[in-house]
C-alpha cells in the first residue's frame, strides 16, 4: 500500500481535530484582553448621527423581535442603543413581533432604565407582543391607543405619561429596527411616509440591506455584534461588543488561514501527485 | 354585568350558528362536480386579493382613507386567524405521526414517546400561561407557572434553540476548510471577496494596515483631489476596501437582485390570484 | 472553594442555568458523533417547541384577533372565521380533502393581494433612487459632490445593468449582451461575498453566544475584552 | 418614503397594471400555441454534463430539494428531476430522490415513475428510491450525508428551497467526490453552492430551467412578461439617469419615477409644458 503524502492526510483530516480547533480559538479569544480600536463605517457613523440629532423629549419606536437564539447579535446592538437615546433624554416605547422578545427586552429595558433614572409609564413604555406586523403598523399609524390599547403592565395606552401628546406612529421620529428576522420589509412597506427607519440585522441580513442604505429607505445599520462594538466605542462604553469582538475577528482570522491552508494542500497535492 | 353576560351569550350563539352553518355545508359542497370545485376554489382566491388590491388601488380621502381602509384591520386579522388554525394541522401531524410510532412500538419509539412528553407539558403551561396573561377564565400566573414556565422556555427551548443555530458555525468552519476550493473564476471571486470583507469589516484589518502604514485619515485635500498618493494609499487600507465592496459593488448587485425577486413575485402573485398556476391548484 | 460553592446547582437559578448548560452540551454531542444522547434531546426540542407555539400562536391569536372583536367590538360577520377556517382540516380527509383546498384558496388569495403595496413600497423607491445617481457634475447639486462620487455612480449603474442583463431569459444572449451577463455574473458574486462574509461573522457570533453562556452563566468566569 | 396607497403615485399603479398586462398576455399567447422563446441556460449544459459523468462511473445520483415545502418552487423542482431521470434511465443509473415533506414526497414517487415510463423503461422503477427521511432540518440533512457516503454518488443535484442545511449537503457531496449541481431561490444559500458545486443556477434561473424543459405555456409566458418588465426597469434606469445627469435630480419626470408623492409635480410639469 502507498503511504499517503502529508498533503493528502491534510486534507482528509478528521472533521472533529476542525471543531475542537474552532472551539479552542473562541475560548482563547473571548478570554484575551487585547482591544482594537476599529474604523467606524459610514452606516454606523449615520446611525450614530441620526440619534445624536434629537432633541429631548422625541419619541422613539424600538422594534424588538429577537431572543435568546441571536442574542449574541442582537442584545449588544439593542443596549448600545437605548443607551444612546437615554443619554439623550429622548422618550420611547418598545414593541415585540414575538413573544419571547417581549420577555427578554422587557427584562432588559427595565434594568437598563434603572441606570438612566428612566420611569416606566412616565419616560419610556413597553406596548408588548403584537402577532401580526402588517396590522401593528398599519394601526398604530393611525391611532396608537386603539392598535395597542395597553402596555405590557396591562396599563391602558390613554394613561400613560410618556404617551402624552403622540396620537399615532406619525408624532414619532425614529424607529429602530432590532431583529433576526424579515420584520424590515413590513416597517419599510406600512409605516407612515415620514418615520424614518434605523436598522440593527443580524450579520447574515447586512449584505443584502445596503440597497437600502443607498436608496435612503434606511438611514443607518449597526451589523450584529460587531456593529454594537462599534457604537460601543463612539458612544465611549463597555458592552457585550466589546466583550465578543476578540472572538469574531479571531474567528474570522483562522477561518481565513484554514480556507488559504486547503487550498495549499490541495494544490500540493495535485503536483506531487502529477509528478 | 348583566348587559355583558347577555353580550357574552349572544356572542356564543352567533359562534355556534356559524358552525352549524359551516357544517351544513359539507354536504353540499360534497355534491360539487370536480368542476365546480376548482370554479369554487378560483372563486375564493380571487375575492379574497381582490379586498387587498382595492385597498390599495381605490382612491383616497382626506384622512388618506378608502372604504376598505378600516375593515381592512380586520380582514388582515382573519387571515392571521386562518394562518393560526394551519399551525394547529402541522401540530395535528406532527402528534399523529409520534402517536402511531408510540403505540405500535416502531423501532426508536422511545423518542417518541420523548417528544410527546415534551409538547403536553409544554402545551399546557404555554396555554395557560397565555390565558393567565389575558386573566381568562379567572387564571393567574402562580409560582408553579412561573417557575415551570421559565425551566421549559427560558433554560430549555431558548438554549435548545440557541445551540441548534450555533451548530452551523461548526460546519461553515469545517465546510470552508475541505470543499471551499479555488475551481472556477466564480468560486474563486466569490472568495476573494468573502475573505476581503470577512478582514475588512473587523478591527484586525484596520490593525493590518495601520501596521503597513497606510495613512488613517482622509483629508479635505485627498478627498478633492483623489489622485494624490496619500488618497489612493488610504483606499487601500482594508476597511475602506471592505466598505467599498460593500457600499458600492454589493448594493448595485443587491438591487437587482431585488428587482429580479419583485417582479418574480409580483408575477407570481397574479399568477396565483387568477389561479392560472398549473399543478398547484 | 467559594467558586465551586457558587458552581454548583444549590439553588432553582443555578439548577436552572446546569440544565441550560446541559442542553447546550448534548446538542453539542452530535459533532462527535450522532447518539442516543442527542437524539433524546433532539426530540425534546421538537416536542417543546410545538408546545410552545400553541400558547401565543394559536391562542393569543385566536383571542385577539377573533374573540375580543366579536365581543367588544361587536363585529359578527367574524365568527364565521374560525368555523370556515377549520375546514383546513380536511386535508386529513379522503373524500373531503379539497374542502381544504377553499381555505388554502383564500389564504394565497390575500397574500397575493397585499403584494401590490409591498412591490410599490419596497421596490418603487429603490427604483428611483436607482435613477437620481447623476452619471456627471448635475446642474442642481446639493452639497458637496466629488468625483469620486461620479465614480461611483457610474459603477452603479454598470453593475446594476448587466446583473439585470444576467437575468433575462426570452432573447438569445450573444455577441455584447452575451459577454455583460457574463460580466453580470461575475458581479453577481462579489456581491455573494459580501454576503458570505457577513454569514460567517453571524454563525460566529452565535456559537461565540453560546460559549460565552457557558463561561459567564455556567462557569461563572468574568469574560473581558477591551 | 413609503406607498400607503397608490394614490402616493400612480405611477405606482401604471407600472403593476404594465407588468401584470405583460405577464397575463403572454401566458395568454403561449396558451393559443405560440411558441415563445427561452434561452437555454447555461445551467442546463452543465446538467447534461454531470448526468454524462456519472453515468460513466455507474453510481448513483441524488437529487435533493432541500425542505421546501409542497408549492410552486417544489412543483418545478420536480421538473427539473424528472428530467434528469429520464435521461439517466437510459444507462440504468440508480437514482435517489431525498425529501423532507410528506407532500412532496408524494408528489415526487409520482412524477419519477412517470419520468421511466416516458423513458420507456418502467421496469427500472424502484419505489424505494424516492425517500422520506425527516421533516426535521437537520435530522434530515444528517440522513442525506449518511445516505451520499454509504453510497458514493457519483453525481448530485439539489434544486428548490435550501436553508443551512444547504451546506452539509455541499460539503458531504465534495468529500465523496460527486458532482453537484445546485439551483435555489433562497439567496442566503447561494455562496455556499457556488463555493462547493461544480456549478449554481442562482434566483431566476431556477425558474427558468424548469419553463425551458417542461414548456408549460404559465412558466414560459410568465418569464418573457418579467422579461418586459425587467428591460422597462432597466431602460427607466438608464433613461432616468441621463435626466437626472442632464436636468437635475429633482426633475417631475425623475420624481415620477418611484418617488412617492412625485405624481403631483409631473403633473403640474405636463400641464405646463402642454399649456405653452
Amino acid at each position: 500500500m502507498e503511504a499517503r503524502s502529508i498533503w493528502e492526510r491534510m486534507m482528509q483530516i478528521d472533521r472533529r481535530i476542525l471543531y475542537a480547533i474552532l472551539a479552542v480559538n473562541i475560548v482563547a479569544a473571548l478570554m484575551a484582553r487585547v482591544a482594537i480600536e476599529p474604523d467606524i463605517p459610514p452606516p454606523v457613523k449615520r446611525f450614530y448621527d441620526t440619534i445624536e440629532a434629537l432633541q429631548p423629549g422625541d419619541m422613539v419606536m424600538v422594534s424588538s423581535t429577537w431572543s435568546a437564539g441571536t442574542l449574541a447579535e442582537n442584545q449588544p446592538q439593542f443596549e448600545a442603543v437605548l443607551k444612546h437615546l437615554m443619554r439623550k433624554r429622548v422618550r420611547f416605547t418598545i414593541i415585540s413581533f414575538a413573544p419571547p422578545a417581549r420577555d427578554i427586552s422587557h427584562r432588559l429595558a427595565r434594568r437598563l432604565t434603572e441606570d438612566f433614572g428612566y420611569v416606566e409609564g412616565k419616560d419610556w413604555a413597553h406596548f408588548g407582543y403584537a402577532p401580526d406586523i402588517i396590522i401593528a403598523v398599519k394601526g398604530m399609524s393611525e391611532d396608537i391607543v386603539q392598535a395597542i390599547r395597553q402596555d405590557v403592565r396591562r396599563v391602558p395606552i390613554a394613561e400613560l405619561e410618556v404617551m402624552k401628546g403622540v396620537k399615532s406612529l406619525k408624532d414619532y421620529k425614529l424607529v429602530v429596527d432590532v431583529t433576526p428576522s424579515d420584520t424590515l420589509t413590513y416597517w419599510i412597506s406600512y409605516r407612515p411616509p415620514n418615520l424614518k427607519i434605523l436598522y440593527c440585522p443580524t450579520s447574515v441580513m447586512a449584505a443584502e440591506a445596503y440597497t437600502f442604505l443607498d436608496s435612503g429607505q434606511i438611514l443607518g445599520m449597526i451589523t450584529g455584534a460587531k456593529g454594537a462594538y462599534e457604537y460601543e466605542r463612539l458612544l465611549g462604553i463597555v458592552g457585550l461588543g466589546t466583550r465578543f469582538i476578540n472572538a469574531i475577528q479571531f474567528s474570522h482570522a483562522l477561518i481565513i488561514v484554514f480556507i488559504l491552508l486547503g487550498n495549499f494542500a490541495m494544490f500540493m497535492q495535485r503536483r506531487t501527485s502529477a509528478s | 354585568m348583566l348587559f355583558d353576560t347577555t353580550q357574552l351569550v349572544v356572542a356564543l350563539l352567533w359562534i355556534a350558528g356559524a358552525f352549524a352553518l359551516a357544517i351544513a355545508l359539507i354536504p353540499l359542497l360534497g355534491t360539487l362536480p370536480p368542476r365546480g370545485r376548482f370554479a369554487l376554489i378560483s372563486f375564493v382566491t380571487f375575492i379574497a386579493g381582490l379586498f387587498f388590491a382595492a385597498e390599495f388601488f381605490l382612491p383616497v380621502g382626506e384622512d388618506n382613507k378608502n372604504i376598505l381602509t378600516d375593515p381592512f384591520q380586520k380582514m388582515q386579522g382573519s387571515l392571521q386567524v386562518i394562518t393560526a388554525l394551519s399551525l394547529g394541522l402541522g401540530t395535528y401531524g406532527l402528534v399523529r405521526m409520534h402517536l402511531r410510532n408510540a403505540i405500535q412500538r416502531r423501532p426508536q419509539w422511545g423518542y417518541s414517546l420523548v417528544l410527546l412528553v415534551a409538547f403536553v407539558v409544554m402545551a399546557f403551561f404555554s396555554v395557560w400561561n397565555t390565558m393567565a396573561e389575558k386573566g381568562l377564565f379567572g387564571l393567574k400566573r402562580t409560582p408553579l407557572l412561573e417557575n415551570a414556565f421559565t425551566l421549559l422556555f427560558d433554560y430549555t427551548l431558548i438554549q435548545l434553540d440557541a445551540t441548534m443555530f450555533s451548530l452551523i458555525a461548526f460546519y461553515i468552519f469545517s465546510a470552508a476548510y475541505r470543499a471551499f476550493r479555488i475551481r472556477s473564476i466564480e468560486a474563486s471571486i466569490l472568495m476573494f471577496t468573502a475573505m476581503l470583507v470577512m478582514i475588512g469589516i473587523v478591527p484586525l484589518g484596520k490593525l493590518i494596515s495601520d501596521s503597513i502604514g497606510l495613512p488613517a485619515v482622509q483629508t479635505a485635500e485627498m478627498r478633492t483631489n483623489p489622485f494624490m498618493l496619500e488618497n489612493i494609499l488610504y483606499n487601500l487600507r482594508l476597511p475602506q476596501i471592505a466598505s467599498w465592496i460593500q457600499e458600492t459593488l454589493n448594493a448595485p448587485v443587491q438591487r437587482a437582485i431585488e428587482f429580479g425577486v419583485g417582479i418574480g413575485a409580483l408575477a407570481m402573485a397574479i399568477r396565483l390570484w387568477l389561479s392560472l398556476e398549473r399543478g398547484i391548484n | 472553594m467559594d467558586w465551586l460553592i457558587e458552581f454548583l446547582p444549590s439553588s432553582v437559578e443555578r439548577v436552572n442555568v446546569w440544565i441550560g448548560a446541559l442542553c447546550t452540551f448534548a446538542i453539542y454531542s452530535i459533532l462527535y458523533r450522532e447518539n442516543p444522547f442527542y437524539r433524546f434531546f433532539e426530540h425534546m426540542y421538537i416536542g417543546l417547541a410545538a408546545g410552545y407555539a400553541l400558547g401565543p400562536y394559536l391562542v393569543d391569536v385566536l383571542y385577539r384577533y377573533w374573540w375580543e372583536p366579536i365581543r367588544t367590538e361587536g363585529i359578527w360577520w367574524l365568527v364565521f372565521v374560525v368555523p370556515f377556517g377549520m375546514y383546513l382540516y380536511f386535508i386529513y380527509s379522503e373524500r373531503y380533502g379539497w374542502i381544504s383546498r377553499i381555505v388554502i384558496g383564500a389564504l394565497i388569495g390575500a397574500y397575493s393581494g397585499l403584494a401590490f403595496q409591498m412591490f410599490s413600497s419596497r421596490y418603487l423607491p429603490q427604483l428611483h433612487s436607482a435613477l437620481t445617481k447623476p452619471l456627471w457634475f448635475p446642474p442642481n447639486a446639493t452639497g458637496e459632490i466629488f468625483l469620486s462620487n461620479i465614480f461611483n455612480n457610474w459603477i452603479f449603474l454598470i453593475i446594476l445593468i448587466s446583473v439585470m442583463v444576467y437575468f433575462t431569459f426570452s432573447f438569445e444572449h450573444r455577441g455584447a449582451v452575451k459577454r455583460t451577463a457574463i460580466l453580470g455574473r461575475w458581479f453577481l458574486m462579489i456581491g455573494l461575498g459580501a454576503m458570505f462574509g457577513n454569514t460567517v461573522m453571524a454563525r460566529m457570533a452565535l456559537l461565540i453566544g453560546r460559549v460565552y453562556y457557558l463561561l459567564d452563566s455556567w462557569l461563572m468566569f468574568r469574560v473581558g475584552g477591551g | 418614503m413609503s406607498y400607503q396607497h397608490a394614490e402616493d403615485n400612480w405611477f405606482a399603479a401604471i407600472l403593476i397594471g404594465f407588468i401584470a398586462l405583460a405577464v397575463l398576455v403572454n401566458i395568454w399567447r403561449a396558451r393559443r400555441g405560440k411558441e415563445l422563446y427561452i434561452r437555454r441556460i447555461p445551467g442546463l449544459d452543465a446538467i447534461d454534463e454531470a448526468i454524462g459523468r456519472s453515468t460513466e462511473l455507474g453510481r448513483p445520483v441524488t437529487m435533493i430539494p432541500g425542505l421546501t415545502a409542497f408549492g410552486v418552487e417544489a412543483v418545478q423542482a420536480l421538473t427539473i428531476f424528472k428530467y434528469i431521470t429520464k435521461q439517466i434511465a437510459r444507462f440504468a443509473t440508480p437514482m435517489r430522490l431525498l425529501t423532507a415533506n410528506a407532500t412532496v414526497y408524494a408528489v415526487a414517487q409520482e412524477a419519477i415513475a412517470d419520468a421511466y415510463n416516458e423513458a420507456g423503461r418502467p421496469d427500472l422503477y424502484d419505489p424505494d428510491s424516492v425517500r422520506f427521511l425527516s421533516s426535521e432540518q437537520f435530522a434530515f440533512a444528517s440522513g442525506v450525508a449518511g445516505l451520499m457516503q454509504r453510497e458514493r454518488v457519483a453525481a448530485n443535484f439539489m434544486f428548490g428551497i435550501f436553508y443551512a442545511e444547504s451546506l452539509i449537503f455541499a460539503e458531504t457531496g465534495n468529500i465523496v467526490g460527486a458532482v453537484q449541481i445546485a439551483g435555489t431561490v433562497s439567496f442566503t444559500q447561494v455562496p455556499f453552492f457556488v463555493a462547493a458545486c461544480d456549478y449554481t443556477i442562482i434566483g431566476d434561473e431556477f425558474y427558468a430551467t424548469s419553463a425551458y424543459i417542461s414548456r408549460e405555456p404559465v412558466l414560459l409566458g410568465s418569464m418573457v412578461g418579467q422579461d418586459l418588465a425587467k428591460i422597462s426597469f432597466a431602460s427607466m434606469i438608464v433613461g432616468g439617469s441621463l435626466i437626472s445627469t442632464f436636468l437635475g435630480t429633482d426633475h417631475p419626470i425623475v420624481q415620477l419615477l418611484g418617488k412617492p408623492q412625485g405624481w403631483q409635480p409631473f403633473v403640474e410639469w405636463l400641464s405646463q409644458m402642454l399649456g405653452r
